[in-house]
């Protein structure tokens, strides 16, 4: 099937995707675009990267039976466990990538954006092995809700920049980390955090998190008796851990589903439209004028999703369903309750979704599931102890 | 007024004169129309309207408050044409928005959308050339000039083909970064405009942090005009009404005025016959 | 060398350790101690703890080189990085082989006593797995400190059991755990957390812990010249992190250092004493009346240290030295500069020393130095931050 | 008064009476020996005194807090040897306290200065069968009866070893779990102390939750006395007087001497001859 190839210059998926930047940036997403094709197929390149996600950042993650909620749900569920690598979420496989590229072309300064804080704590992370400075934008709003891991960054000597302007989340620090890369591009590397923004950042992105699918399926091999699992799941903000659990099964017979949050839908309900560099589904209203979107998961409130993704669903390789903030709290407790793991409340979302399609039949008694557990709910605790 | 808006600004530069485009967000306030009247009884030579957008990439904070406060009074792109429709004004009146304004159904419909109302140019900042082939072949269709925009990192070939493809001006980037005011004239901002008069003969304005009458005169060395965005609003938004707006579009005119007077534009200098 | 080796049914290390509890305790001691010697014979138990430590615990972990630091000592600093296990710290190695070894003797219930709340989040954590019950006795002052913990216990399911006597940190909390074993012993699981307690718990503890030190001293044959370190350090509450990775050490030419917090530093000031069931170094007055231990680790206010660290020490094998509080907190900090990787307070006590070892010339320029980084720091940002 | 604690003890044993050993924590209040001398006067067979220790792991809060208070106060094992050392009472004075303060120096040395000071026994809760050893050298070489600690836990073969290697008497715990009061008498009470009555001759005390004149009666039924602690210390923590504290004492004595009356001690009772 002609999908999760290379996207060409162009950086299409199908309809979507692109490089809708200003001129300004049109060099630097060149030079990057050459720098990563460069690289990518570049083996020291690739073998240092790999040292670094098995030496520091603790690959392989192991592939846990949740052996008590399988039982309960009469389902055999594997869990991929993004929790267990270093800063605690997938996003630091992509982050170690793309910092490796930043050094290689030279840049002094890492820019990013955070929703959850996790992608802002992975490039803090990153730029500190690698000593480079580090400037995250953040909306105010995330910042209070993520508050630990704003003081992970500081820790960690990155600077954070408080986004005040619009809903004050994702969004919106995505603006301003444009805005900002706009203005010392010469110095400074931007390093997006899930499969979004011009080309060749999707692609690029999902590269980098191929990863987490190619071991998931190794693992699966090895311990599956059919070898596959029947359906693979991952949570999608802007779609990166998805991408790159998809990236390893695409091949295969597996059902893939990315299960976003109900409040930040744009697979479900958002229509084609330009937002942050590419073209997408994105929630918006008739205008064109992009909804907030709103979710207990400050990684999940992003109103668009990865180009790649629009076209996956477009091709029918995939399908996406939304949950409820109410789910994801139920499902993260019963988790921690059967199978002792905190999970992210993103990583929740794929898990409620699993739990209502194994208890509604949606899913068949006897399926496997291969769940990516994107991430680690401690930066959680303190808002769901709230919610409860 | 038949003129496109590149033939209109070219017959005003070829006088001598160094062209002015100031910017008004629509719906800013509701009498924001005034403001476009204002600007083109202070001499402008077209007046840009803003189709504010949620999601501002390339603006600054000035103009990011201008198009929430203009999204928040319920500001809609079928408003703003029916309030462009109606103004009278005798210079081209030029649409800036974001691509996800124009692709909401299709470049087409949008483009048409455009010129029923009367506007003559677009301008999209967040189509670069690579993903402009569909808007401009649509907005040729309608008669609409496609504005593109250069930037000081565009290498020399993008140069050319921006500046072959771009119609009504070339938009200039004084420098990297977003709109807002501020900041010297750069060395970069300088040779930009010199390598766009190299390469074409449409006219080349200057815009981003054109603020204050010097500042205009200054980079109008540079090219032929220059576009005024920030400075505007930022008045507005700190109360300014038409009338004050209108008196600080005067005196860049003027500053304009008296500096195309001595300077040097070998290429574009009236020849001394006419 | 006579050391590190089964300490006979008396629980001796040299002059050290014992049984001393009430005699209520004394049939569950031996049970623990029958139980516990045919579980750690019998190839079954070890394969279910070796897989659950592999595919649940995130084993082994990596052996991370300290790149930047390392440049700017002058030496090799290689770190084992337990902060990388599920919960973040090495106390899930032992709370697993401990719950494990409860759901054998048919126990309903796991009780635990925690400092820093690692342990305690390792043992609901464990408990959830095995679908047992977890009550755990935390200090109130621990409890202020260490409040994102506290929720992770809660959310897990575990019981925190507030503790007001005083000095409201770990000791108290082992008293008070004791207590309620006394009282609970039939269908109660009492899980230690260090190498402390009544026999069998200082030796069966260390033997859960011993994989730390046997995964470094393979991964350091495999990347070490001499195949061996010239120092091997670890941080001391009660031990068990240091006991573990002395025990894959201890027959080599490594000199093994064990670093205590200045305010809790039993083995530099302690004298002999009997303290929650068994005979080591504490911390005490003439008259025998024990002290409060001060440290900004929580993990590390503990007056008392491993009865097995008293004997390495006397015997000459290891040696114990101490850091401040403030030379603590830089080094937290210049590792989460230099490396991306947040310590906790704990291990960033052993990393203090060897930064002041290794500029004062008491590491000598050149020296391998394996540390053992045993858990992350997340669950100290907060002091972290009032601290600066 | 030459008589070794467990003598005197089965002296007043023998002769029908049901032993009472009350508890004070010395230095709970500056006027603790008052208590002592109170509960002598109330009948007293023994008294134990308590060395207060930091973490004093087999007590509930009662007497973690008369202990708390007693250190706060500045209680050091010297003073309480030296008040010890003055006290003039007729039945037998006996430490309880934890191996820590035991084994500060030696064990030797520790019972030696018990014994200086008149004290006639020991009770250290934390050194079961196993590391009593030395200390047991050492209190039998002193001529200090060690008291040892049976639970309801102990298997018959510890209990037969207990009951043979106690002196003075055999100290039978109520229940698993701390001193404190309250709790029903168990089944497992009643059986601890007839299992150790069959096993020796020595006297077997109840403690841990005696509380009441009831209840110390009921449990004295089951074997030869009570030690009550909790009950009185949390009298005393709430305000009361030795007076007061010596009346509760009488108003056990009574219980138990009643009870004796009329109870069952097949293997203890005078026999009708007497
Ligand atoms: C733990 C975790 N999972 C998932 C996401 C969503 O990102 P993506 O959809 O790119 O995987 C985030 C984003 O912050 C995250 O922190
Ligand atoms: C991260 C960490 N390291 C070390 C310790 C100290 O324990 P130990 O000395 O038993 O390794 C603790 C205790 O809580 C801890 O949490």
């Amino acid at each position: 099937m002609d999908v999760m190839t290379d996207p060409g210059t162009t950086g299409r998926f199908g309809a979507y995707g692109g490089r809708y930047v200003p001129e300004s940036l049109i060099p630097a997403c060149h030079e990057i675009e050459a720098a990563f094709r460069e690289a990518w197929s570049d083996t020291e390149f690739r073998g240092r990267l790999t040292m670094l996600l098995s030496v520091y950042a603790g690959r392989p993650t192991p592939l846990t039976p949740a052996w008590r909620l399988s039982r309960e749900l009469g389902i055999t569920l594997l869990l991929k466990r993004e929790d267990l690598t270093h800063t605690g979420s997938h996003k630091i496989n992509n982050v170690i990538g793309q910092a490796l590229l930043a050094q290689r072309m030279g840049k002094r300064r890492i820019l990013a954006e955070t929703g959850a804080g996790q992608h802002g704590v992975a490039t803090a992370t990153a730029a500190a092995l690698l000593g480079l400075e580090a400037t995250v934008f953040m909306g105010e709003r995330d910042i209070e809700r993520q508050e630990l891991n704003v003081l992970r960054m500081e820790v960690l000597g990155a600077e954070v920049v408080p986004v005040t302007s619009g809903s004050r989340t994702l969004k919106d620090a995505c603006n301003e980390a444009m805005r900002h890369w706009v203005s010392s591009v010469d110095d400074s590397y931007y390093c997006i955090g899930s499969v979004m923004g011009p080309h060749p950042y999707p692609w690029m992105v999902r590269e980098f998190q191929r990863v987490i699918g190619e071991e998931a399926r190794e693992q699966c091999a090895a311990e599956l008796p059919y070898g596959v699992p029947d359906y693979v799941v991952a949570c999608i903000g802007g779609g990166s851990n998805a991408v790159g659990t998809f990236a390893g099964f695409v091949d295969t017979a597996a059902r893939l589903v990315g299960v976003e949050a109900e409040g930040g839908a744009a697979a479900t309900f958002g229509r084609a439209g330009v937002l942050h560099g590419f073209r997408s589904l994105v929630l918006q209203n008739d205008d064109g004028q992009v909804t907030e979107a709103h979710s207990v998961a400050a990684g999940l409130d992003y109103p668009g999703i990865g180009p790649e993704h629009a076209h996956l669903r477009d091709a029918g390789r995939a399908r996406y369903e939304t949950v409820n903030d109410d789910e994801v709290i139920r499902a993260l407790r019963r988790l921690a309750h059967t199978e002792g793991i905190l999970a992210a409340l993103e990583s929740s979302h794929a898990l409620a979704w699993v739990i209502r399609a194994a208890e509604s039949g949606g899913i068949a008694p006897g399926s496997t599931v291969m769940l990516t557990l994107s991430g680690r709910g401690d930066k959680d605790i303190a808002s769901i102890k709230e919610m409860l | 007024m038949n003129a496109s808006l590149e033939e209109f600004l070219i017959a005003r530069r070829d006088t001598g004169r160094s062209l002015l485009v100031p910017y008004v967000t629509a719906g800013v306030t509701p009498k924001w129309t005034e403001v476009v009247h204002a600007y083109v009884d202070a001499g402008a030579d077209a007046v840009e309207v803003g189709f504010p957008f949620s999601d501002p990439m390339l603006d600054g904070v000035t103009i990011q408050e201008a198009s929430d406060r203009a999204l928040a009074a319920g500001t809609t792109v079928r408003g703003i044409l029916d309030e462009v429709a109606t103004l009278d004004v005798d210079v081209p009146v030029v649409a800036m928005t974001y691509s996800n304004l124009v692709f909401q159904r299709s470049a087409a419909e949008f483009c048409a959308a455009l010129r029923g109302s009367g506007l003559r140019g677009l301008i999209v900042p967040d189509s670069p050339l690579e993903e402009v082939g569909d808007l401009a072949d649509a907005a040729a269709a309608e008669g609409l000039d496609l504005v593109l925009l250069a930037a000081p990192s565009s290498s020399r070939a993008r140069l050319r083909e921006i500046a072959g493809r771009s119609r009504g001006f070339v938009y200039a980037l004084t420098r990297m970064g977003t709109t807002g005011e501020g900041g010297e004239i750069s060395e970069q901002a300088a040779r930009l405009g010199r390598e766009l008069k190299e390469l074409t003969d449409r006219p080349v304005l200057f815009g981003f942090g054109v603020a204050g009458p010097e500042r205009a005169a200054e980079l109008a060395d540079h090219a032929d005009g220059v576009v005024v965005a920030s400075a505007l609003m930022r008045r507005l938004l700190d109360g300014a009404g038409a009338g004050e707006l209108g008196e600080y579009v005067s005196s860049i005119r003027r500053a304009l005025d008296q500096g195309a007077r001595w300077a040097v534009h070998p290429a574009t200098a009236p020849s001394p016959t006419t």
